[in-house]
Parts: structure tokens; C-alpha cells; sequence
């Protein structure tokens, strides 16, 4: 006995011991920048990372830390702006090479970039990132390869001198495919990747063969390259020696106008005429002397770490939940941010089925639908209620005069605008619904829905997330299912797995309704991919079989417009159709929430949408406190 | 010279959920050095209990409610913790009941023994101890490189040797033998009986048998003492006892057994069941089931008395049949204990 | 001997077929595959999503899929994972494999010798205070909710009183200019932890196997066992690994007492159940009688022959260790096995997945093996006959 | 075999059992007051376990008056669901233990009475199961189809049954099968079925009776492991309770939001230890070589 204490004495001195030897604060110092990311990112090689197996945490490691591309959208306003380009592309011109015709277009080059090995970055590498890509088929590379090289437009890349190259292009390009895809392709150092893509070429499937190097010593010409991956523990990146942007400043003025100047290399370029107030002024660095990704595997303990100072940034594509926003407001030195996010949560039926195809069917539940209620009250704002299938945050593209069903109204005037659409198609009951305007009550709940064609409605089956998958969605759902029983639609809200929901929805289209959320693009092209009736078929993205061909015609000029107030201007007509028709009725969506170390980390702007995890968390542009 | 050992009216209880168990109850007797005392009686009677109470083994739900044990004029039960384990092997060794459990399966027999040995006698090497172990292993007739081997690869017999042996390593002043040779067949019972005996007068060493078994006890024993249900019923020179049983019960017990070489009498059965001890009977113990019970003898216990010189007797109505002889006793006297058979009445 | 080894293997092998053959086709039947991650982007094509299945071998029949599998699995291939592709399973699994090892072997050896000598003491002071405390408290433990115990474990110790990492397996900041992996210093760390041991094993057995242990031979123990560690100690810090092991030391105290608390009352209360048999032994009852002091009774004679049901559980909690355990890794960020388990079958990654119980399957055939024989070993009553134990 | 009251009162003198079974019955009392509250003092619109809300406050809301032990971050009272929980705990404890036992109890009364090729058939069998890491298959299991309460019940019942306590089961059949009367009853003409059903069944009874004790404490302690990481698709248990906390970002400062993790970590926790202690309570009727001499 005495022999088991000693034991036990002796075991809880050395874990005092250890811990006074070796937790002596790794916390906070020096100018490193650290994150905490949820997952091992899966790959160094941007081939794979944006193929198959692509993830959000290879993007915030890897990807937009050591490419730069032709063109970029300038955060926080989004502005398209040249990259490694100097200006923007010469228009679009028809040309005929061969016996072909083609659209082309010039793109004229910065001079001042260079690769980290200290070799300037030229028109041979660009020419190399497209057209070896071209060659291994993006298709086959998968993953994001075939929207970026888009083969269905690009034919091929030609150098006309060594900062000037010329895209050779099938067919006219919109935006989605030319300023929102060719051009912001990343630029990869020839040097190094054309012997791998000759050895790749040579094996038996080439695409594995691309995908298994791991380029760890390739030049990068971003502001980082890479620097130590221990795998699951961390993903550290070092500062690009010779990175050109360094000092560079890009400022934001109050008419849209963006400026970027290079004090170092001169360079100088300006979207259209300044007017106005200087909104921001942004200065590249990296100031950080290194970024450090620690891996975790729960939430909790990131957060921990962000209050303990070991972390000063959580990048996390989902943001932080209420619980920690509520908690760490107290905390000491750590500051949270609030933005609006690229996407919507839905409530949709099968529109093949009888009688979901009837728009005031749809009318009268998107009306009945209380999105304020449930996101005040219930959700106590931590989800804000949406109407159209852009989000509000998305200011360019968003069109805030749609139609917005219900809104504003009471319980009972819900109930009675929704009968009266329900009796316009031809609805009716054995017992009809009544309410009490005056007192906003209830006085008999619907029953026995007959449909217009004289059958009574069958009771269908709307799949909502489980409990365990998210806890808010399932209250919602079934919050819905209760509003509709009370009119008589007989719905039966079903929790149901996600991987189920797709494949019945997706795949097989057997299916009534169902409830999910999309996260979007900047460019509202999936108007057209969610609704065009070419995307109906069995794992199309049309999975309610919606079809309207008026709004398919639409749709196509939408995705053709090369020009942006025209294209805009149809984004507009389209929401408007679709608020009407309402394939989807739009819920609702929750905005980001994320956390930074105030005493640690100075960004230059907070405010952009998808939060700052969006845009990698600033690694270039952070300041560093010491 | 004071007895080696002395049961002081000893009184020991268990406790049991149905209440205290009266398992040993005013038992006085007392034991020579040098001597054998034969402890006989059903099973049950408490004769395993007043082993352990001289081991100082017993079981925790155990009470020592009167009277006291002395071993070398010292009451064990206010001994240290420490004095009783220098008491054990070396004043007092024991042969359990079933001597073949007794041994632990997972070491060598040898190492078992010789860890006794530097148990108690720190001063002894181990190469000493082993070369001990060889000689006890030749005393009770084991072949000697049978030391390392495990006990489950002993024969019954051997193993009971190997006790024997484990028993006596450290040269203990008295041996306790619980039911030494229950287990084995009569044949090699006998032999070992007879062996163990040669070896505690080769020593001049004290012993106490027990046994159910009143030919084994016959066999060896200078002194026999008789219990039953809790109490000593009668105590006595070996052929005095055996000759002449004077309480109902010892004369019971004697025609229950058949005599090996003795005359031939029809094999008697004591009718009834053990009292429980629960709750014992009124007055003499044994009267429900004896045949010469009185009026009196459920009502007053009888007293301990001494009917002829050396020859106690609980009993109101003693047997007085003169010479029958039921058991074989060993002829010839007791080495120097014969008349030294200290008791007193005071129960 | 060899028939009987002989029978045991050809057993062993078709267990493992039966077994791999579940896996595979429970994971089949599960809904979903890969390519559904697509569905999250509209601007993949079809026909890329095509040329995908064709590249993971998805568009033959199950069926033929399934006789692949085997083929290759005998051949020790585990294929290429669907979620790292191309990196192959069996190369994953060896990434996770050395951390989840020694975590989870240090907790269970620890949790199985607390239990041991915990079980050893209730059991010898049945009924007393100590028992009840002991056996309740250990339910208690045995019975917590794992992973809120181990968050409040992380909160106090980590987080409020800071005595302890947070979460994680190294500290990067160290390690960020290390010249090895950590999987290099894992190895070093089985390696040369498993040596150091023999020889520690080897040290005390040839001076202390006796049964009189004099003070020269204990203290000559002692002193060339101190040596053994030191030179082990000293190689360790010439090689520059020392900082390293003991960081890796450092993050495993909390993951290793949390798993210790909450396991080990079931060898605790095994161990009491196995001596409380043992106790009411007559070979214990001689012991005392004999006057061996109470420790070396309740050791040598009433715990060394109820340890054996122990040695049964813990050989296979030891295999189970292969399997890692989920709720540590994640509670603790400890990336291993079982979250590759996890995370393998939230991305539809069906040859990772399947790799990861099959290769857990394999382990744990092999310690039932491995434990058939040390029972035999530590109990010489149990011989081999050259026949099959009896079942049960 | 003894009579329940001698059985009972050999339980009785175990104060572990004891303690289990008061800290059962108080469970039992404390989840039957569920639907006596909900359809009398408590409006089912706010103290729904589910869906219920309480528009007065902000949530989650440290407990009131109105709520004895607060509500969770989506407005439902703690108190309504550690209640409404407590009997589904208990139906799913029972249930899948029910399950696991009445399986291990057939298959190994049948495997020891028959031996042979059925034995052996079921031994391996039994082998496999084991082979399973058992709470990472059901997570695989569970993230890729969302068990709901009965399938997951099922289960865990099923896949307990196969296993190992069949071996241990087949064991004490066994050691019954070989007892005279067995053979008393053979030669007295008894069909195989009457001899299982009558004399071996109702020996091997009290340890698999045992057994169901442990295997509910598993069968909880499962199906808030696998809750907390949202793998089923169950409206509300314990476990859901804590990974509604958790994924909300609640369960990171302990002191200040301790009613959305303490009374359910701790429902959890001392009603898996009532039961185990009830096993261990148990043990000591069953095996009588606990039993103090």
C-alpha cells in the first residue's frame, strides 16, 4: 500500500515536472503568424489540391499563399484587377488561325515579378501553366482543373514576346468563363514543373503520377513558399525572399476606382480615374515573419488556444459558433468580426410531382413560412432571413426589390394570404382553415387538403438534417412542417442523413421536398446551373426539375454577357423570375463569425464578405504586433 | 515447566448475517512440548477454528469473546502484527486440511520452502536454505531434484510430503496437522502417519492432529481431546480415552468407526443431525441426540470434571462400561507428558 | 505443438477473409460515393465526375471490385485512398500508426498496472473503506462521459492552470526547424523505449531473481538499471532527440492520465473479482501461516495467480490500441488511426476506410493468439496438448 | 438454484448494488414525472423537448424560475429534456441489453448443448464480432447512414449478442450441461428443447441477467459517444443534450454555462454507474466465489 502511494507520488511529480520544464510558453512572440486550421490539409501539389481532393484547408495553406495569376479580385470590394498582368486584356478580337476561326486576346505582362529563386516570372511560364494543362485534360484532372481551364474555351496560350502573351479561345467567353475563370488560372514556375509533367506524361496514368510529386522546393512568386509540414501537427510557410509585392499599396477609392503602386519596381496601375474619398489603402508586406497552420482536431480546443495566445487567428470556413462568440466577448485581447456570407439555406419540392408544380402551392408555403420569427427569436439572430437566391451580401449582384412572400405579416394574415393563393389554384378542404385577423388567432386548423384536380393531397415527406448534424436546420424544419399543418398541407418533416438527402435528391430525383444550403461563387452563374432545365437529368444540378424556357434563354445570355452592368441587369430579371416561381424558397442563411488576437494581429479591413477566412486570413497584409 | 501451549477457557464467535455462530466455546486444554494431542470430532464441531486460533488466521468476521491462547506462557491475541509472523513456522507450523491446495501452482515447491526459510531466519543464506530444503526433501522421502519442479507436476502423496517438509523448515517447536492425510488412500495415509510421527520424536517437537478420523488420532496421539458442537466433551490419555470413553458422544463416535485391527462390533450410526450453532441446545449440547440423555441434561450444562485421574469428562450421566477397547492405541507412554496433562474446571 | 500452430493459422487466415469480406461489403452497402463530394460544385462536368470513377476503379462491378481487394490485400496493397488520392492507405495508416502506438500502448499499460495494483489492494481490504471508495469512484470514472472528461481534463489542466499543452501532439514552434519528422522520433521512441526495457528487464531479473534480495544485489540493480537509462538518455540527447521526446512526453501526460482515469477500473475491479477467488485459496491461507509478511502474501500468492484474467483484457486492449480511440484523438488532437477511421467514412473514402479495419482486425487475430500463448506461459497448470483449448 | 428472496437477500447485503439500484429507482421516478408534467403544469409549446421555445428570454438562458435548470442555446428547457430523456435512456438501454442477452443466451445454451459444427459456427462467429472496434464502426457506420433510435438500438443489441458474451454464456451452459440432471432428464425422455428451455436456460439465466446490467451502461454510454459526435439521427438524448452544447461553442468555458453540460454529463454518468453497480451487485449472487466466506 504504502509501496502504491509512492507510486502515485511519484507519478504526479513527474507530471509536474514535465510540465514545469517543457510548458515553459510557446505562447505569442516574435512576428509569426499563427492560425488554427480543423483538418490535415491533403497535398503540397496545387494540381491535385485543386483536383479531386481538394479542400478548403489546402486553399488556406497552400494555394493563394504562394501563386499569383494573370488577374485577381481585389478584397474587400471584389474588384477584378491585374495580378501579374499589367493591364486588362485587349477585348476580344475574331481571328482566324488555320481554317478555324477564334476569338483572341493580348495580355500584357508585369515586369517585376519574380519567382523565388530570384528568376523573373515571364510569358513562358504563363504559357506553360495553361497549355500543360490542356494537355493532361482538365477533365482528368478533375476537381476545380475543368472550370478554371475551361477546354470547352481555352484552346491554347501562345508567348508573343517574353511579358506578352496571347490566349487563343473557341468560343466567346462570359464572364463566369473568361475574367472569372481562364484569366485568374494560377502561374506555375516552368522550370520546375515541365520535367514533372514530361515524367508524368511517360507513366502509365500520368494524372496520379502529376499528383503524387509533392513540389516542396518549387520557386513560388506570392508572398510565401513552403516551409515545413509535419503532418498532422502543423503546416508552417516561410516569407517568398524576393517576393515583388512587397510594399506594393492598393487603394480603394469611393467611386469603385482601384490603384495599385509599386514604390520599389515603379509599377503603377489604376482601374479608371480616382474620385472621391480614399475608402482603404492597402500595403502588401508579408510583415509576418512566417505563418505557422497548428492542426486541431476539435473546435473547442482552437479556441482555447486563441484565448490562451498561442493562436492569433482561427481560420475555420464555417466561422465560429454563437456559444464562443458569446464567450470570448469578454475576453481579453481578442477581437471578433461579423460578415455576411456568399450563400442561402433552401426549402424545396419536387417539381415533377403533382401538385408541388404549382407555383401558388409554392407561393403559399414560402408565405407561410415565418423566416423573421425563427431567426429573431428562435435563432435570436444568429441567421438573418433571405428572400432571393443571391445574397444581399453580394451588393453587386443582389437584386433587393424580388418579391418577398409573407413578409411583415402576422400569423393569421400568413394563414389567410396563403388560402386565398391555395383557393386561386383550385385548393380546397374538408375543413378550411379560419383565423381571427383582429386577435391573430387560430380558430380551426385546416384539414383534408383537396387538390384541384379532386383528390385529396397525400401526406409527402420533407427531408430535413438530423439533430446530430445540425441542431439549428432540424428546429427550423420542423418549425416549417408545423406552420403547413396548420393550413392542412399534409407534410411530415423526416430527419434524414445528408449523404441520403443527395443521393435521392441528385441522383435518383425520387424524392417531395427537402431542405439544404448551397454556398456560392462571387459570380452568380448558378442561377443558371440550379435552374437551367439542361441540368434536370439524374445528377444535374436541376434536381428540382424546374423548367421554364423563357428564363432557360435567360440564363444562357446571362452566362454569355462578357459585359458587367448588362449581365448584371439580366442577374436581376432572373431573381425576379425566380422569386416568383419560387423552385426554391429561399430560408435563410447565418452569417460568419470569426475571432482574431487584437494585440497581436492589425488587419487593414475586417469587413468583406465570407468573413476573413475568405481571403486566407491576410497573411501578406497582417501587421504584427510584438 | 509451563506447557508449550494453553487454551484459557477460549471462546470464539463468528458473525453471520443470521446472527453469531458459538463455533469454539470454553475449550481449555493445554499441550507439552514434546507431546501429541489428538483432536477429534464431527465436522463442524470447531476443531478447524481452534487451529486457526492458535495461526491467529481467523476469518474476519471472526470474535474472540472470552479466554486467551498462550504459546510459551504469551497470549497471542495481544501479540504485534510482527510477533505473530516470527510466532508462525518457527513456534508454530500447520499441515492445512487438504495439504495439496496449500501449495502455491505458480512457484517451484523448492522456492517455496526456502522463502520460509529467509523469511524467518534472515541470517541463512539462500544457498543455505536450499541445501535445508534438500535434506527436509530426504527426511520425508522426496527425491531432491523434485525442489524444482511446480506442485502440479507432484502426485498427491508427494505434495502431502512436501508440506510435511514446508512444515517443518524452520524447525518449529509444535506442528499443527489439520486432517493431514484426508485426501490420500489409506494405504499411504497410514505411511505418512506413521512417517510424521518418527520425525516429531526425532525432534522431540509437539503436535496437534486433527481429524474426524478416530483411527488416525488413535494411531498417533498421546493425548486425545473430544469436541463437539463448539465444546471439548472429554480429554484424556490416548488409552484411557479410547478404552474407556466416558462421555456418550466419544463412545458414539468410537463404535462409528470400524477398528482395524481390533474386534470385531456392529458399526454404530449417531442418530440426528450437528447441532446449529446458531443456536445451540439447552444444557448438555449433545443431549437430543444421546441415548442416555435426562431430564437434567437439558437443562444445565454439565460440568468439566475429572471422572478418573488425567481424564476429563463433560458429561451428567457418564458412560461406565469398563474396557472397551474400540480403536488401536499406540502402545507405550508418552515421552514425559503422561501426567502433565494440566487442565482446571472453571468453565 | 506445430498441428496444433498450423490449425490456429489456417483458422486465423479464414477469420480474417470472413472478416474483411463484412468490412468490405458493409461499407459497399453504405449510400453514397465519392463523387457526390462533386455535388457541392455545379462547375465540375460530368464529364469529369466520369473520369474520376474510372480513375478510382468505380465504374466495375462490386463484385469484381471485391476480388481485386482481397488480392491485393494478401499482397499487403490496401490501395489508394480516395479522399488523399493518390496516396496509397497502407502509407497513411504507417503515418498514423507510430503516434496512435505509443499513446495508446503508454495509456493502457499505465491504466492496466493502476488497475493492477488498485485491484490488488480493495481486493486484500474487502469491505473495507478503501474498497467502497475505490470501486465507486472507478465506476464513476469507468462510466464518465469520456469526452466531456477529457474537456473539463484539458480545461483545468491546460487551459486554467496551464501546467499542460493544449490539445496537439508536439509544440510546432519547436518542431518548426526540427531535422526529422516526428514519426522518426516515434520510431526512436518504440525503438529505443522497447530496448531500454529489455535490458531493464534483464538487469533486475538476473539481480534480483532470487528470493533474498540482499541489499548489494538491489542496489547493484538499481545502479546499472540508472546506467542503462542514463546511456539511453545520453544517446538520445547526442542525437539532438532528447528536446524532442520530451515535448512529445509532455503532450501525451494529459491524453495518458485522462485514458488511465477513465479505464482503469476494469482491470481494477477484474483484478479484485480474479483475487478474491484467489484469496480464499488454501496456498494463501499457508502463506500467512508460514509468516510471510502481508505484502509478499498479497503479491507473490494471492495477486500473481489472479493477474492472469487480466493479462487476457489488457493483450487485447493493447490490440485494440491499433485501432486508436476516437474520442482521444479528437478531444486531444492526437491525429490517429481513429480519425482516419472517422474521417475516412465522412468523405466516402471507402478503401481507407475499409484499410483501417482491416488492418485493426488483423491486430487484434493476432493478439488473441498472442494471448493464448502467454496464458500458457504465466500459468504452467495450462500445458499445450496439442489440441485446441476447450472454447469458453 | 436458489429462490428470488434468498437471491435478494444476498444482493441486499451488497451495499454497491444497493446503491445502483436506489440511484435506478430514483431515474425511474424521475423520467415517469415526464408525461405527468407535460400535461399538467408545463405548455407543451415551450417546454417541448424538440420544438418547444420559451419567447421570454434570451438563450441560453441560466435556469429561472420558470426554468430550474435554464435552457439550451435554441430556447428548450434542460429540465423538460433531461426528463423526457431519461425514459428514452432507459428503453434504449433495456431494449439493445434485452437484445444482446436473449441472442448470447440462446445461441450459447444452444452451442454448449450441441457442440459440433453448430458450436463452432457460432464461436467464430463470435470471434469476428470481436475483431470489430466497436465504437469507431458505428461512427463509420452512423456518419454514413444516421442510425435512428430502434435501428440503433437493434444494433447495438445485435452486434453485443453475437460477441463475446455468447463465449461467456456458452460457458455456463456448459458447466450446467454437464450436471446429472441433465442426463437424468435425457434418459427420462426430455426433448432437446424441453431440457434447454427447462434446465439449462433457467441456470445460465442469472449471469446473463448480469450481464444485461453491463451491457445497458455500454449501450448509453455508445449512444452518447456517437451522439456527441453527431452521427445519429435521434431527436434528443443525454448525449444529443452535450452536442448541442458543444456544437453551438457552449462547451468552452465550463463554469459559465454549466447547465447545458453538467446535468446531462452527470444523468449520464450516475445512471451508467447505477447500473453497472447493480451488475457488480449481481456478480456477487451469481458467482458465489465473490461471496464472502
Amino acid at each position: 500500500m504504502r509501496r502504491f502511494w509512492k507510486g502515485i507520488l511519484a507519478g504526479l511529480l513527474f507530471v509536474f515536472l514535465v510540465a514545469g520544464v517543457a510548458s515553459t510558453g510557446f505562447a505569442g512572440q516574435g512576428k509569426l503568424y499563427e492560425m488554427a486550421i480543423f483538418a490535415d490539409p491533403t497535398t503540397i501539389n496545387l494540381y491535385s489540391s485543386l483536383g479531386p481532393s481538394s479542400t478548403v484547408w489546402n486553399t488556406f495553406v497552400s494555394n493563394s499563399q504562394y501563386y499569383t495569376s494573370l488577374y485577381g479580385n481585389a478584397a474587400p470590394t471584389w474588384a477584378f484587377v491585374p495580378s501579374a498582368a499589367a493591364d486588362m486584356p485587349s477585348p476580344l478580337k475574331e481571328e482566324k488561325i488555320g481554317d478555324k476561326t477564334y476569338y483572341t486576346s493580348i495580355v500584357k505582362m508585369r515586369k517585376d515579378i519574380k519567382w523565388s529563386d530570384n528568376t523573373p516570372l515571364t510569358a513562358d511560364d504563363v504559357v506553360f501553366s495553361y497549355n500543360a494543362v490542356l494537355e493532361m485534360d482538365p477533365n482528368k484532372l478533375g476537381g476545380n482543373w475543368p472550370s478554371i481551364v475551361d477546354p470547352t474555351v481555352l484552346e491554347r496560350v501562345e508567348k508573343v514576346d517574353d511579358y506578352t502573351v496571347k490566349f487563343i479561345l473557341k468560343d466567346k467567353p462570359g464572364l463566369s468563363q473568361w475574367q472569372y475563370g481562364v484569366l485568374q488560372n494560377y502561374i506555375v514556375n516552368k522550370k520546375y514543373w515541365e520535367p514533372i509533367f514530361e515524367k508524368a506524361k511517360k507513366a502509365a496514368d500520368p494524372v496520379k503520377e502529376l499528383f503524387a510529386h509533392e513540389p516542396e522546393k518549387q520557386p513560388t512568386a506570392g508572398p510565401w513558399k513552403f516551409g515545413h509540414w509535419e503532418k498532422g501537427a502543423f503546416w508552417q510557410n516561410v516569407p517568398n525572399p524576393v517576393y515583388s509585392g512587397k510594399g506594393e499599396v492598393t487603394t480603394f477609392y469611393e467611386n469603385g476606382v482601384v490603384t495599385v503602386e509599386n514604390p520599389k519596381t515603379g509599377f503603377k496601375w489604376q482601374s479608371g480615374k480616382p474620385e472621391g474619398k480614399v475608402q482603404l489603402k492597402i500595403t502588401d508586406g508579408p510583415d509576418a515573419t512566417g505563418t505557422l497552420y497548428r492542426i486541431f482536431q476539435n473546435q473547442s480546443a482552437a479556441v482555447l488556444s486563441l484565448t490562451g495566445g498561442q493562436v492569433d487567428f482561427v481560420l475555420n470556413s464555417l466561422g465560429l459558433q454563437r456559444g464562443f462568440q458569446e464567450q470570448l466577448k469578454k475576453a481579453p485581447n481578442v477581437a471578433l468580426i461579423e460578415n455576411n456570407v456568399n450563400g442561402f439555406r433552401f426549402m424545396a419540392f419536387n417539381l415533377r410531382k403533382y401538385p408541388f408544380n404549382i407555383k401558388e402551392f409554392r407561393q403559399a408555403v414560402a408565405t407561410l413560412i415565418d423566416r423573421e420569427y425563427i431567426c429573431e427569436k428562435v435563432l435570436q439572430g444568429i441567421a438573418f432571413p433571405q428572400y432571393s437566391v443571391v445574397p444581399p451580401g453580394n451588393a453587386y449582384w443582389y437584386n433587393k426589390d424580388v418579391p418577398q412572400w409573407g413578409k411583415g405579416l402576422t400569423r393569421s394574415q400568413k394563414i389567410a394570404e396563403a388560402v386565398k393563393l391555395l383557393k386561386k389554384a383550385g385548393f380546397k378542404w374538408e375543413v378550411e382553415p379560419q383565423v381571427d385577423l383582429e386577435k391573430d388567432k387560430v380558430l380551426k386548423r385546416g384539414k383534408g387538403l383537396i387538390m384541384p384536380d379532386g383528390k385529396k393531397m397525400p401526406e409527402f415527406e420533407f427531408m430535413i438534417m438530423t439533430a446530430g448534424y445540425d441542431p439549428l436546420r432540424y428546429t427550423f424544419g420542423l418549425n416549417i412542417a408545423s406552420w403547413l399543418k396548420e393550413v392542412g398541407i399534409p407534410i411530415e418533416a423526416v430527419p434524414t442523413e445528408f449523404n441520403v438527402v443527395s443521393s435521392k435528391v441528385f441522383d435518383e430525383q425520387d424524392f417531395d421536398a427537402f431542405m439544404m444550403g448551397w454556398s456560392l461563387s462571387l459570380y452568380p452563374d448558378h442561377m443558371k446551373f440550379f435552374f437551367h432545365s439542361e441540368q434536370a437529368e439524374p445528377g444535374g444540378f436541376n434536381a428540382v426539375g424546374y423548367s421554364n424556357p423563357d428564363f432557360d434563354k435567360l440564363a444562357d445570355d446571362f452566362v454569355k454577357e462578357a459585359d458587367m452592368e448588362k449581365a448584371r441587369q439580366k442577374a436581376f430579371k432572373l431573381q425576379e423570375i425566380l422569386a416568383d416561381e419560387l423552385p426554391y424558397v429561399v430560408l435563410f442563411d447565418t452569417p460568419i463569425i470569426e475571432a482574431y488576437r487584437s494585440d497581436r494581429a492589425q488587419y487593414p479591413y475586417t469587413k468583406v464578405l465570407s468573413g476573413l477566412q475568405y481571403v486566407g486570413a491576410l497573411t501578406s497584409t497582417v501587421k504584427m504586433l510584438d | 515447566m509451563d506447557p508449550l501451549l494453553k487454551l484459557d477457557d477460549f471462546t470464539m464467535h463468528y458473525r453471520t448475517k443470521a446472527g453469531w455462530v458459538q463455533a469454539v466455546d470454553g475449550v481449555t486444554l493445554s499441550l507439552a512440548r514434546g507431546q501429541a494431542l489428538g483432536l477429534v470430532g464431527e465436522s463442524g464441531c470447531g476443531k478447524t477454528s481452534i487451529a486457526m486460533s492458535v495461526m491467529k488466521l481467523l476469518p474476519y468476521n471472526s470474535k474472540v469473546v472470552r479466554g486467551r491462547i498462550l504459546f510459551e506462557g504469551r497470549d497471542i491475541y495481544s501479540m504485534t502484527d510482527g510477533e505473530v509472523r516470527k510466532m508462525r513456522w518457527k513456534g508454530v507450523a500447520m499441515i492445512f486440511q487438504a495439504a495439496m491446495n496449500s501449495l502455491n501452482p505458480v512457484y517451484r515447491v523448492g522456492n517455496q520452502i526456502v522463502e520460509a526459510i529467509v523469511t524467518h531466519e534472515p541470517e541463512t543464506s539462500e544457498e543455505e536454505a536450499w541445501a535445508r530444503v534438500r535434506s527436509l526433501f530426504e527426511l520425508v522421502g522426496i527425491p531432491k531434484e523434485r525442489m524444482y519442479h511446480y506442485p502440479h507436476e507432484y502426485s498427491g502423496g508427494m505434495k502431502q510430503r512436501a508440506v510435511i517438509a514446508m512444515a517443518l523448515a524452520c524447525n518449529p517447536k509444535m506442528i499443527i496437522a489439520d486432517e493431514p492425510t484426508t485426501a490420500l488412500d489409506v494405504i499411504v495415509q497410514d505411511k505418512i502417519l506413521r512417517e510424521m510421527d518418527q520425525i516429531r520424536r526425532k525432534i522431540n517437537m509437539s503436535m496437534i492432529y486433527i481429524s474426524h478420523d478416530v483411527s488416525v488420532i488413535a494411531e498417533v496421539s498421546d493425548v486425545v481431546a473430544v469436541m463437539y458442537a463448539g465444546k471439548l466433551v472429554e480429554l484424556g490419555q490416548a488409552d484411557d480415552v479410547f478404552k474407556r470413553p466416558r462421555h456418550p458422544y466419544t463412545y458414539a463416535l468410537m463404535r462409528a468407526y470400524p477398528s482395524i485391527l481390533g474386534e470385531k462390533h456392529e458399526l454404530a450410526t449417531i442418530p440426528g443431525e450437528p447441532p446449529n450453532l446458531l443456536d445451540p441446545p439447552s444444557g448438555c449440547r449433545f443431549h437430543p441426540r444421546c441415548d442416555r440423555a435426562s431430564a437434567e441434561c437439558s437443562k444445565a450444562d454439565p460440568m468439566w470434571r475429572e471422572i478418573c485421574p488425567g481424564h476429563y469428562c463433560t458429561c451428567h450421566n457418564p458412560v461406565e462400561i469398563g474396557g472397551t477397547w474400540v480403536g488401536q492405541v499406540r502402545s507405550g507412554k508418552a515421552a514425559d507428558g503422561g501426567d502433565q496433562l494440566g487442565t482446571s474446571s472453571n468453565s | 505443438m506445430r498441428r496444433y500452430v498450423l490449425s490456429r493459422l489456417g483458422q486465423v487466415i479464414l477469420t480474417l477473409l470472413i472478416y474483411i469480406t463484412l468490412v468490405y461489403f458493409l461499407l459497399q452497402a453504405m449510400p453514397g460515393d465519392i463523387t457526390q463530394m462533386y455535388l457541392a460544385n455545379p462547375k465540375v462536368p460530368q464529364a469529369a465526375r466520369e473520369e474520376l470513377r474510372k480513375q478510382l476503379g468505380l465504374d466495375q462491378g462490386v463484385v469484381m471490385q471485391y476480388l481485386t481487394y482481397v488480392k491485393n490485400f494478401f499482397r499487403g496493397e490496401l490501395g489508394v485512398s480516395f479522399s488523399h488520392y493518390p496516396r496509397p492507405v497502407w502509407d497513411i495508416l504507417m503515418e498514423r500508426l507510430p503516434r496512435t502506438f505509443v499513446l495508446f500502448l503508454t495509456a493502457h499499460v499505465l491504466s492496466f498496472y493502476v488497475g493492477y495494483v488498485m485491484g490488488r489492494v480493495i481486493a486484500w481490504r474487502r469491505g473495507r473503506v478503501v474498497d467502497y471508495a475505490a470501486t465507486v469512484v472507478g465506476i464513476t470514472f469507468w462510466t464518465a462521459f469520456y469526452p466531456l472528461l477529457a474537456l473539463v481534463l484539458i480545461w483545468i489542466f491546460a487551459y486554467t492552470l496551464r501546467l499542460l499543452p493544449l490539445n496537439q501532439f508536439i509544440e510546432p514552434k519547436l518542431w518548426q526547424g526540427a531535422p526529422f519528422s516526428a514519426n522518426t522520433v516515434f520510431g526512436y521512441m518504440v525503438y529505443g523505449g522497447g530496448a531500454v526495457a529489455i535490458g531493464l528487464f534483464l538487469i533486475f531479473y538476473a539481480f534480483l531473481r532470487g528470493l533474498k534480495r540482499t541489499r548489494r544485489n538491489v542496489a547493484l540493480a538499481w545502479l546499472s538499471g540508472s546506467v542503462l537509462v542514463a546511456v539511453a538518455l545520453l544517446a538520445a540527447s547526442r542525437a539532438g532527440l532528447l528536446v524532442y521526446i520530451w515535448d512529445i512526453v509532455n503532450h501525451m501526460v494529459l491524453p495518458v492520465c485522462t485514458l488511465t482515469l477513465i479505464s482503469f477500473a476494469g482491470t481494477m475491479l477484474l483484478m479484485r473479482d480474479s483475487m478474491l477467488e484467489t484469496v480464499q485459496e488454501d496456498y494463501v491461507m499457508a502463506a500467512h501461516a508460514k509468516g510471510l509478511p502481508d505484502t509478499i502474501v498479497r503479491d507473490r500468492y494471492a495477486a500473481r495467480t489472479a493477474i492472469l484474467p487480466t493479462v487476457t483484457s489488457l493483450v487485447l486492449s493493447l490490440a485494440s490500441s491499433m485501432s486508436g480511440g476516437l474520442v482521444t484523438e479528437t478531444m486531444f488532437s492526437w491525429p490517429g488511426l481513429g480519425q482516419v477511421l472517422f474521417h475516412s467514412a465522412l468523405a466516402n473514402d471507402y478503401p481507407l476506410a475499409t484499410g483501417a479495419l482491416a488492418f485493426t482486425g488483423v491486430f487484434l487475430l493476432i493478439a488473441h493468439f498472442v494471448a493464448d500463448i502467454l496464458y500458457a506461459v504465466l500459468d504452467p497448470r495450462i500445458a499445450y496438448t496439442g489440441q485446441p483449448a476447450a472454447e469458453g | 438454484m436458489r429462490g428470488l428472496s434468498q437471491n435478494w437477500a444476498v444482493f441486499r447485503e451488497s451495499r454497491i448494488g444497493m446503491l445502483g439500484l436506489i440511484v435506478i429507482l430514483l431515474f425511474g421516478v424521475f423520467g415517469a414525472l415526464w408525461p405527468i408534467m407535460i400535461n399538467t403544469v408545463w405548455d407543451p409549446l415551450i417546454y417541448h423537448p424538440v420544438v418547444g421555445f420559451d419567447p421570454m428570454l434570451l438563450h441560453p438562458s441560466p435556469p429561472t424560475k420558470a426554468h430550474l435548470l435554464g435552457t439550451d442555446p435554441i430556447g428548450r428547457d434542460i429540465l423538460a429534456q433531461l426528463m423526457f430523456s431519461t425514459g428514452r435512456e432507459f428503453l434504449l438501454g433495456v431494449l439493445s441489453a434485452l437484445i444482446t442477452v436473449v441472442i448470447g443466451t440462446v445461441i450459447g445454451t444452444v452451442a454448449a448443448y450441441y457442440g459440433g459444427f453448430t458450436d463452432t459456427f457460432f464461436m467464430r462467429v463470435a470471434d469476428i464480432m470481436m475483431l470489430f472496434p466497436f465504437i469507431p464502426l458505428l461512427v463509420v457506420v452512423g456518419s454514413m447512414v444516421r442510425l435512428t433510435f430502434f435501428p440503433f438500438a437493434i444494433i447495438l443489441g445485435v452486434l453485443g449478442g453475437f460477441g463475446g458474451i455468447t463465449i461467456i454464456l456458452k460457458a455456463q451452459a456448459l458447466s450446467v450441461k454437464v450436471r446429472p440432471y441433465i442426463d437424468a432428464a435425457r434418459v427420462a425422455g426430455g426433448s432437446s428443447f424441453h431440457i434447454i428451455r427447462a434446465h439449462i436456460i433457467p441456470n445460465v439465466l442469472p449471469l446473463s441477467f448480469l450481464y444485461m446490467m453491463f451491457n445497458v451502461t455500454g449501450a448509453i454510454l455508445s449512444e452518447a459517444t456517437l451522439s456527441f459526435f453527431g452521427v445519429l439521427n435521434i431527436d434528443m438524448s443525454w448525449g444529443m443534450m452535450i452536442h448541442t452544447a458543444e456544437a453551438a461553442g457552449y462547451l468552452f468555458d465550463f463554469g459559465k454555462y454549466w447547465w447545458l453540460w453538467l446535468p446531462s454529463g452527470l444523468a449520464i454518468t450516475l445512471f451508467c454507474a447505477a447500473f453497472y453497480m447493480v451488475g457488480r451487485g449481481l456478480d456477487e449472487v451469481v458467482n458465489p466465489r465473490l461471496r464472502k466466506r
